[in-house]
C-alpha cells in the first residue's frame, strides 16, 4: 500500500504544448540530418562528375577510341599515344597482392588486439596501430625507397628493387592500421554471450574467434577492409617511389610496373590539354575498378550471411 | 587433428602480429634513426627560411591549422550523415547506393581530389590557394572514413537500448544523444582519429589546394605549407630523406599528441554517462 | 465483455502482419481500465507481439504491417502523430531486461529526466520511490552510481521495473517481468502488480499459470496468433470454453 | 604576411609553377622582401604545367617554367621571360668507375641500345635507365639535347618525378644511371662528363655542355603589377643572378 | 551427504571474489552422478556464479578470483588445462538465449563440427535429435536454414538447449533454462531433464519451486553466496532443517 500511495498522485507529465516541442525539435534534427547526408553526397556527387567530364571529354569530344586506351599497351603521351593496359594488370596485381597479405593480417591482428591479448599489451598496441595510421604515406614510400627496395634488390639478385613484390608490401602494410583499428571496434562489439555460448559448447577460444566472433563481427570487417582497400589504393605517394612506374605489361612480381594511381600522379603535375584528361580518364577507370572490387566484397559477405 | 588445425591457426595469428608489430617497429625505428639528428630546437620553433638552415614552425602551425578545420568540418557533417543513414533514412536502394559510393570514393587517389579542389574551391568559389580551400579539399576526403566507421559504431548498440528508451517516451532524437550516439562514441572516435591519421598524412590533394608557401600562415585565408608537404617536397625535389624523417618524427608526435587527447576526450565523454 | 466506457484499451480487427507471415489475426479485445489482463499461450503464439503493438514499439520493426485500430480512452493510436504521449502513458517492460549501459541511477532517471524533470531532489525522490516499488531498493542502494550492468539478470531486472514505474504511466504493459526474478522478488512485484491496478491498467504476459491465476483480472489465451479465449481470469481457469484453452491451461496442471 | 593595403607600394604577388625553378625563386623573394618589407610574395611550387594554367587564369599572377610553352598556351596570350640557364647532369652511383660517355652513347642506353656498363667501359652488370615524367621540363629539354623522343625510351625504363626521387634511386643502385639539374648536383653521386665535357656551368655558358634548357617566368601580356615587375627585375638584376648562381644554376647575364 | 564415489562433481572450500565483493563463500557440495540437482535460492545468491565455476566459464571475467577446488571425476578442473575437454564434458545452458547469429541448423551443429563431426548426414541426424530432444523440431524443420535471431524468445531458448544436447556432455548445467519457456514447452523440457538424468548429471538454476520439487532429485538453497541447506529434494521441501530454508520455500507457497 504504500508504494500506490507514493507512486500515484501527481502526475509530473509534461503537456501537449511541450511534446509539440518535442517533435519540432525531432523534425528539425531529423532535417540537419537529412542536410548533412545530403551535402555529403553532394560533394561525392560533385567529384564523381568532375572526374567523369573531364575524363569522358577525349573520348566525346575529341574522337579518341576508349577501347583503344583500355586495351593498349603503349602510353607516351607527347606521342598522342594513351594505352593503359599495362597499368591496369599492375593495378590489379598489386591489389590482389596487397589485400592477400593485408587483410588476413590485419584481421587477425585486430583479433589478437582484442581478444587474446593481455589487457596491458592491447593499451599499447591500439594506439601504436593508430599511429600507423597516422604516418604520411610519403614517408612509407621514403621507407619503401631507402629500406625495401634495396633489400629486394639484395635478396632476389635483381638489377633493381622497384618492383611489382615491392608495392604489394608497401600497400599492404599501408591499409594495416586501417583494417586493424575499425576491424578491432567491430570485433570488440561482438556481445560476450556469443562468446560465452561458444566456449561453452568446448570451443576453444581461438575456435571461438574464427567461428563466432569474426563471423558476427563481419560488417565492421568489412567496412574495414573497404576502408584499408581505399586507403592503400588512394595513397600514391608511397607507391610512385618504389614502383619504377615503367609503363610496360608485367610478365614477374619483380618486373617493375606503373599501376594506375601513381600514372596520375607522377604526370599531372606536368600535363596540359588532353594529356591532363587521359589522367582523368585512368582515374575514371580506378574507380570503375574500385567499384567493381566493393561490389565483389560486398556480394562475398552478404554470401556469407545466410 | 583438431590439435593441429588449432595450433595453425594460433601461428597464422601470431604471425599476423609479427608481422605488424615488426613493421611498426622498422618503420618507426627506421624514421627516427635517419631523422633525429635533424631534431633541435631552432629546427623545431623557429621560422623558415629558403636559403639557409630555418626552422619548421610554418609548416607545424599550418598542420595543425588544417587538423583541426578539416576535422571540424568533416565530424559534423560525417557523423550526421551516418545518423541519418543508420537510424533515419529507410532501408533501401537510395541508402545503398549512397554508401556503396562513399565506399568507392574512398578509393580515389587524393590527387584527383585535389585537382577537384583547385578547380572548385580554388578558382571557382574563389578560395584561392588557402589553408581553408585545403581543408575543404581533405575534409571531402575523410568524410567516407568518418560515415562509415560511425555508421558500423551505430550498428553495434544493441536495438534493445533503443526500444527501452523509446518505450519510456523519449523522441527518436533524446534516444539518439541519451544512448545512441554515447554508446557508439568509442567507434566514432577511431574514425576521427584515422581521419585525424589520413590528413596529417595528405600531400597532394593540400598541395593543390592550400599551396606550398613556406610562410607563417597569417589565418586560414593564406596559403602555407603543411609539414607533409614539406616533407614531400625535400624527398621529391632534393632527395633529402633526412630531412623528411626529422619532420617525420615531429609529424609522429603530433599524432600521438592528438591520439591521447582524442582518448581522453573519449574517457571524459564515457564516464559522463557511466 | 466489458462495456467500452470501461476499457482502457480498445483493440478491434487487428491483424499484423512480419511481411508476409501473419502474426496477429483478427484480434478484438478490450482492456479494462484499473484491472490486470494476462496475456497467456504458447511460446511463439504473438503475445509479445500484441503487447508491442499497444505502445507501437513495432513501427522500429521493418516490413511489419498493422491493420484495424486499437484505442487508448478512445483515441486511435494509430491515428495520432504523439507517439510520445502515448509511450508516456503506455509504459513498458521488455522480455530481456534491457538497461542502458549507464548507472543504476541514471537508468531509472532516464524517464523523469526525459520528460522535463531537471531537480535533483525530485529525481532522488522518484529514483528511491521507483526502486522501492520494484523491490529492489535495499540490494542496490548503496552502488546507485555505479553501472547497471554489473548486476544479475533477477536484479537488472526489477531496475528495469522501476524504470517503468518511475515514469508514472497509466497503462504499464509488462512482458514476462518475472521470468528472471526468484520467489520473494516475484512475490514483491507481484504485490506491485496488485497494489497498482487501483490507479493503473496493466496487461502482464506470462507463462506462469499460477502467476496468471494470481495477480490477473482478466485472462487472454493466444494461439497462433489468434485470441482464442478472453475473459475474467475466475471464469477461464475454472471453466474454460474453448477446448484448445482446456488443453493449454491443464497441460499445466494435469 | 598579409597585404598593407594603406601603402602605396604595398602588395602581394603571387608566383607558381616549377618545381626545379621554385627553391630559387623563394629565396630571391626572401631577398627581394628584405628591400621592400611591404610587398609579400607568395611561392607556390605545383609543377610548371599548373602554374602556367593558374596564370592563363589569373589564380596566380608569374608563372614558373622549366619548359618552354606548348602552342595551345601561348595562345592564351602569355609573355616570357627568361630567367635562368639550367643544365641536366647525367649521374650514376658513387661505385660505378664509368666517368665519361659520349652524347651517342647517353642516346643509345636511353634508347636501350646499349644495356650493360661494360659496353661503355664499366663492370658486367645491366644498366639501369633512370628518367623523368613524360611532360617534365627536364626530360623535355634532356631529349631534345640528346636527340631521341619520348616514345623511343626504353620501355624499362624507371620513372621518377623529382630530381630528388632519382638522386635518391641513383645513390642506392649501382646500376642506375639518371639525369637531374645541375641545382640538383651533390657529392651522394658521381656526374658524368660528356664528349669529356665536364658538366660545370662555365662549359653550358660557353656552349660546351649541351645538355641545358631555360628557365622561364610566365605573366598575362599586359597585367603585371608593378609589384611584379619590380620582383621580375630583381631576379634579373645582378642580386638576383647572384641567388642564381649560387644555387648552381647559370645565370643568364 | 553422498558419498564421493557416486559424485560426478565435488566442490570443496569454494570462495569467488568479483574484485573485494565475495559472491561465494566456502561451498561444499558433492553433485551426485545420474540425478538432477536443483539451485535455488534468492536473486543475486550466487546461483549463477556458482553454476559457471562448475565449468570455468568465470575464467572469462576479469578480477575473479577462485580458491578452493572442484572436481568432476575426481579430477580436478582447476588444475588441468584442458578446459576445453571439460566444457565439451560440461555443458550449459544460460539464462538470457545467447544464438549465435547464424542459421537454426548451424548453431545447433556448431558443438558437432567444432570436435570434428564433418560427414552432412550425421550432423542432419544430431541437428534433429537435438531439437526433437529440445522440444523445438516441429516449429523449425521448414526453417532451419534461416536466421536464428529471428525466433521468439522462447524458441531461442530451446534451441540453445538443443545445442548443447547436441554435444551429448556428461554434465549439463542450465541456468533457468524455462524461465522464458510456455508450460507446454515447459513441460517437455521437464520431461527431457528426467529422460536425460539416466545417462547424464544435471544441475539446474530454477526459481520455480515447483519445477525443482517436480524434476529435482537433490536440491541447494544458496542465500548471499552460502549454501544454506543441501539434501535430497523430498525431505528439503517437506522438511527444511535451516529456519531460512524454511522461510524461502514457505514464501513461495504460503
Ligand atoms: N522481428 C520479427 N520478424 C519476423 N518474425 C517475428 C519477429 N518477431 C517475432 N516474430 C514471429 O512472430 C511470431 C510471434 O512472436 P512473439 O515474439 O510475439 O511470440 P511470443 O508469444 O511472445 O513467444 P514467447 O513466449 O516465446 O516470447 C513468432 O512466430 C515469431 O517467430
Ligand atoms: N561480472 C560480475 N562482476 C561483479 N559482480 C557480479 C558479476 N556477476 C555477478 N555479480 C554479483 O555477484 C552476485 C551473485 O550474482 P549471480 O548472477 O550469481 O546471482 P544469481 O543467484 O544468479 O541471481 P539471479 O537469480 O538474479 O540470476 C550478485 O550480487 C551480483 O551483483
Ligand atoms: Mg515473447
Ligand atoms: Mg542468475
Amino acid at each position: 500500500m504504500l508504494v500506490k500511495s507514493r507512486l500515484v498522485g501527481t502526475k509530473h507529465r509534461d503537456n501537449n504544448n511541450n511534446n509539440k516541442n518535442k517533435y519540432v525539435i525531432e523534425k528539425l534534427a531529423k532535417n540537419i540530418f537529412m542536410i548533412s547526408a545530403f551535402i555529403s553526397v553532394i560533394s561525392l556527387l560533385l567529384i564523381i562528375g568532375f572526374v567523369f567530364y573531364k575524363g569522358l571529354t577525349p573520348f566525346v569530344l575529341k574522337g579518341y577510341s576508349f577501347i583503344d586506351f583500355l586495351a593498349g599497351t603503349e602510353w607516351v603521351p607527347s606521342a598522342d599515344k594513351f594505352g593503359i593496359l599495362s597499368m591496369i594488370t599492375a593495378s590489379i596485381i598489386s591489389t590482389l597482392g596487397a589485400l592477400i597479405i593485408g587483410v588476413p593480417v590485419g584481421i587477425l591482428t585486430a583479433a589478437f588486439i582484442s581478444e587474446i591479448a593481455p589487457k596491458q599489451v592491447a593499451k599499447i598496441m591500439s594506439p601504436a596501430v593508430e599511429l600507423l595510421a597516422g604516418i604520411p604515406s610519403v614517408l612509407y614510400g621514403v621507407f619503401g625507397l631507402s629500406f625495401l627496395v634495396p633489400n629486394i634488390q639484395k635478396i632476389f639478385n635483381l638489377p633493381k628493387g622497384q618492383s611489382l613484390i615491392t608495392i604489394i608490401i608497401v600497400l599492404a602494410i599501408m591499409m594495416l592500421p586501417t583494417i586493424i583499428s575499425v576491424a578491432e571496434t567491430a570485433i570488440r562489439a561482438v556481445p560476450n554471450a556469443y562468446k560465452e555460448g561458444s566456449l561453452a559448447l568446448g570451443a576453444s577460444k581461438i575456435e571461438t574467434i574464427f567461428k563466432v566472433v569474426l563471423p558476427s563481427a563481419k560488417s565492421g570487417i568489412l567496412a574495414a577492409v573497404i576502408l584499408g582497400v581505399g586507403r592503400a589504393l588512394g595513397e600514391t605517394m608511397a607507391v610512385i617511389l618504389v614502383a619504377g612506374n615503367s609503363p610496360i605489361m608485367p610478365t614477374s612480381l619483380t618486373d617493375s610496373v606503373r599501376p594506375l594511381t601513381t600514372n596520375i600522379a607522377i604526370e599531372m603535375g606536368y600535363a596540359f590539354g588532353t594529356h591532363q584528361e587521359m589522367l582523368f580518364t585512368t582515374g575514371v577507370v580506378l574507380f570503375t575498378f574500385i567499384l567493381i572490387l566493393n561490389l565483389v566484397l560486398n556480394k562475398l559477405s552478404s554470401k556469407a550471411v545466410d | 587433428m583438431r590439435k593441429l588445425k588449432e595450433n595453425i591457426l594460433k601461428l597464422l595469428v601470431y604471425l599476423s602480429v609479427l608481422f605488424t608489430i615488426s613493421t611498426l617497429v622498422l618503420i618507426v625505428g627506421y624514421i627516427f634513426i635517419k631523422g633525429i639528428k635533424g631534431i633541435n630546437l631552432s629546427f623545431l620553433f623557429s621560422d623558415y627560411s629558403a636559403s639557409g638552415d630555418g626552422g619548421i614552425l610554418p609548416m607545424i602551425i599550418t598542420t595543425l591549422y588544417t587538423v583541426a578545420l578539416s576535422i571540424l568540418i568533416a565530424t559534423p557533417i560525417g557523423v550526421l550523415s551516418a545518423i541519418y543513414l543508420q537510424e533515419y533514412a529507410k532501408k533501401g536502394k537510395i541508402v545503398t547506393c549512397i554508401r556503396f559510393a562513399t565506399e568507392s570514393l574512398a578509393g580515389i587517389p587524393s590527387i584527383i581530389y585535389g585537382l577537384f579542389g583547385g578547380i572548385f574551391f580554388v578558382v571557382t568559389l574563389g578560395m584561392k590557394y588557402s589553408i581553408l580551400s585545403g581543408s575543404l579539399t581533405v575534409a571531402i576526403i575523410i568524410l567516407p572514413v568518418i560515415i562509415r566507421t560511425t555508421e558500423e559504431a551505430l550498428k553495434t548498440v544493441p536495438q534493445a537500448y533503443r526500444e527501452a528508451s523509446l518505450a519510456l517516451g523519449s523522441t527518436k532524437f533524446q534516444t539518439l544523444y541519451k544512448v545512441t550516439l554515447p554508446s557508439a562514441i568509442p567507434g566514432i572516435l577511431s574514425g576521427i582519429i584515422l581521419s585525424v591519421g589520413r590528413v596529417i598524412g595528405e600531400s597532394a590533394a593540400i598541395l593543390l589546394t592550400a599551396g606550398t608557401v613556406a610562410q607563417m600562415p597569417g589565418g586560414i585565408f593564406d596559403s602555407a605549407r603543411t609539414l607533409t608537404v614539406h616533407a614531400y617536397l625535400l624527398t621529391k625535389e632534393n632527395g633529402d630523406i633526412q630531412g623528411a624523417a626529422s619532420i617525420g618524427i615531429v609529424l609522429i608526435v603530433i599524432v600521438l599528441l592528438l591520439n591521447t587527447m582524442a582518448r581522453l576526450v573519449a574517457k571524459k565523454l564515457n564516464k559522463a554517462n557511466c | 465483455m466489458s462495456q467500452n466506457n470501461k476499457a482502457k484499451l480498445c483493440v478491434s480487427n487487428l491483424d499484423l502482419f512480419y511481411g508476409d507471415n501473419q502474426a496477429l489475426k483478427n484480434i478484438n479485445m478490450n482492456i479494462k481500465r484499473n484491472k490486470v489482463t494476462a496475456l497467456i499461450g504458447p511460446s511463439g503464439c504473438g503475445k509479445s507481439t500484441f503487447l508491442r503493438t499497444l505502445n507501437r514499439m513495432n513501427d522500429l520493426i521493418e516490413n511489419v504491417k498493422i491493420k484495424g485500430q486499437i484505442e487508448v480512452d478512445g483515441e486511435n493510436i494509430y491515428n495520432t502523430e504523439d507517439v510520445i504521449k502515448l509511450r508516456t502513458k503506455v509504459g513498458m517492460v521488455f522480455q530481456k531486461p534491457n538497461l542502458f549501459p549507464m548507472s543504476i541511477y541514471d537508468n531509472v532517471a532516464y524517464g523523469p529526466r526525459t520528460h522535463g524533470t531537471k531537480d535533483k531532489k525530485e529525481l532522488d525522490k522518484i529514483v528511491e520511490e521507483s526502486l522501492k516499488g520494484a523491490a529492489i531498493w535495499e540490494e542496490v542502494k548503496d552502488r546507485l552510481k555505479s553501472s547497471a550492468l554489473g548486476l544479475s539478470g533477477g536484479q537488472q531486472q526489477r531496475i528495469c521495473i522501476a524504470r517503468a514505474i518511475a515514469m508514472k504511466p497509466e497503462v504499464i504493459l509488462m512482458d514476462e517481468p518475472t521470468s528472471a526474478l526468484d520467489p520473494i522478488s516475484t512475490l514483491k512485484v507481484e504485490e506491485l502488480i496488485q497494489e497498482l491496478k487501483d490507479d493503473y491498467t496493466i496487461v502482464i504476459v506470462t507463462h506462469n499459470m499460477q502467476q496468471a491465476a494470481r495477480v490477473s483480472d482478466d485472462t487472454a489465451f493466444f494461439l497462433n496468433g489468434e485470441l482464442v479465449e478472453y475473459k475474467e481470469t475466475k471464469i477461464m481457469f475454472t471453466n474454460p470454453e474453448d477446448k484448445r484453452t482446456e488443453d493449454y491451461i491443464t497441460g499445466r496442471f494435469g | 604576411g598579409s597585404n598593407s593595403s594603406d601603402s602605396s607600394n604595398g602588395g602581394k604577388v603571387t608566383v607558381s609553377g616549377s618545381t626545379s625553378v621554385g627553391p630559387v625563386i623563394e629565396i630571391c623573394a626572401e631577398k627581394f622582401k628584405e628591400a621592400n618589407k611591404d610587398i609579400s610574395i607568395e611561392v607556390q611550387q605545383v609543377g610548371s604545367s599548373a602554374g602556367i594554367k593558374n596564370t592563363i587564369e589569373g589564380t596566380s599572377e608569374i608563372g614558373m617554367a622549366s619548359r618552354d610553352l606548348k602552342d595551345e598556351e601561348k595562345k592564351a596570350g602569355l609573355k616570357e621571360t627568361e630567367v635562368a640557364l639550367d643544365g641536366i647532369a647525367l649521374i650514376t652511383n658513387k661505385s660505378n668507375k664509368v666517368k665519361n660517355l659520349t652524347i651517342n652513347q647517353v642516346k643509345d642506353i636511353y634508347k636501350g641500345k646499349i644495356t650493360n656498363w661494360k659496353e661503355v667501359g664499366g663492370k658486367d652488370t645491366p644498366i639501369v635507365v633512370v628518367s623523368r615524367e613524360d611532360g617534365s621540363g627536364t626530360r623535355d629539354g634532356f631529349q631534345e639535347k640528346v636527340g631521341f623522343k619520348s616514345e623511343e625510351l626504353v620501355k624499362e625504363a624507371q620513372i621518377s618525378d623529382g630530381s630528388g626521387n632519382i638522386k635518391t634511386i641513383v645513390e642506392g643502385n649501382e646500376n642506375a644511371m639518371g639525369y637531374i639539374s645541375f641545382g640538383y648536383v651533390d657529392k651522394s653521386v658521381n656526374s658524368l662528363a660528356i664528349d669529356n665535357v665536364e658538366p660545370t656551368a662555365e662549359n653550358v655558358k660557353a656552349g660546351k655542355y649541351v645538355i641545358a634548357r631555360p628557365f622561364i617566368l610566365v605573366n598575362k601580356e599586359g597585367t603585371l603589377s608593378k609589384q611584379g615587375k619590380s620582383f621580375i627585375d630583381f631576379i634579373l638584376s645582378d642580386e638576383g643572378q647572384k641567388i642564381v648562381k649560387s644555387k648552381g644554376f647559370i645565370s643568364i647575364k
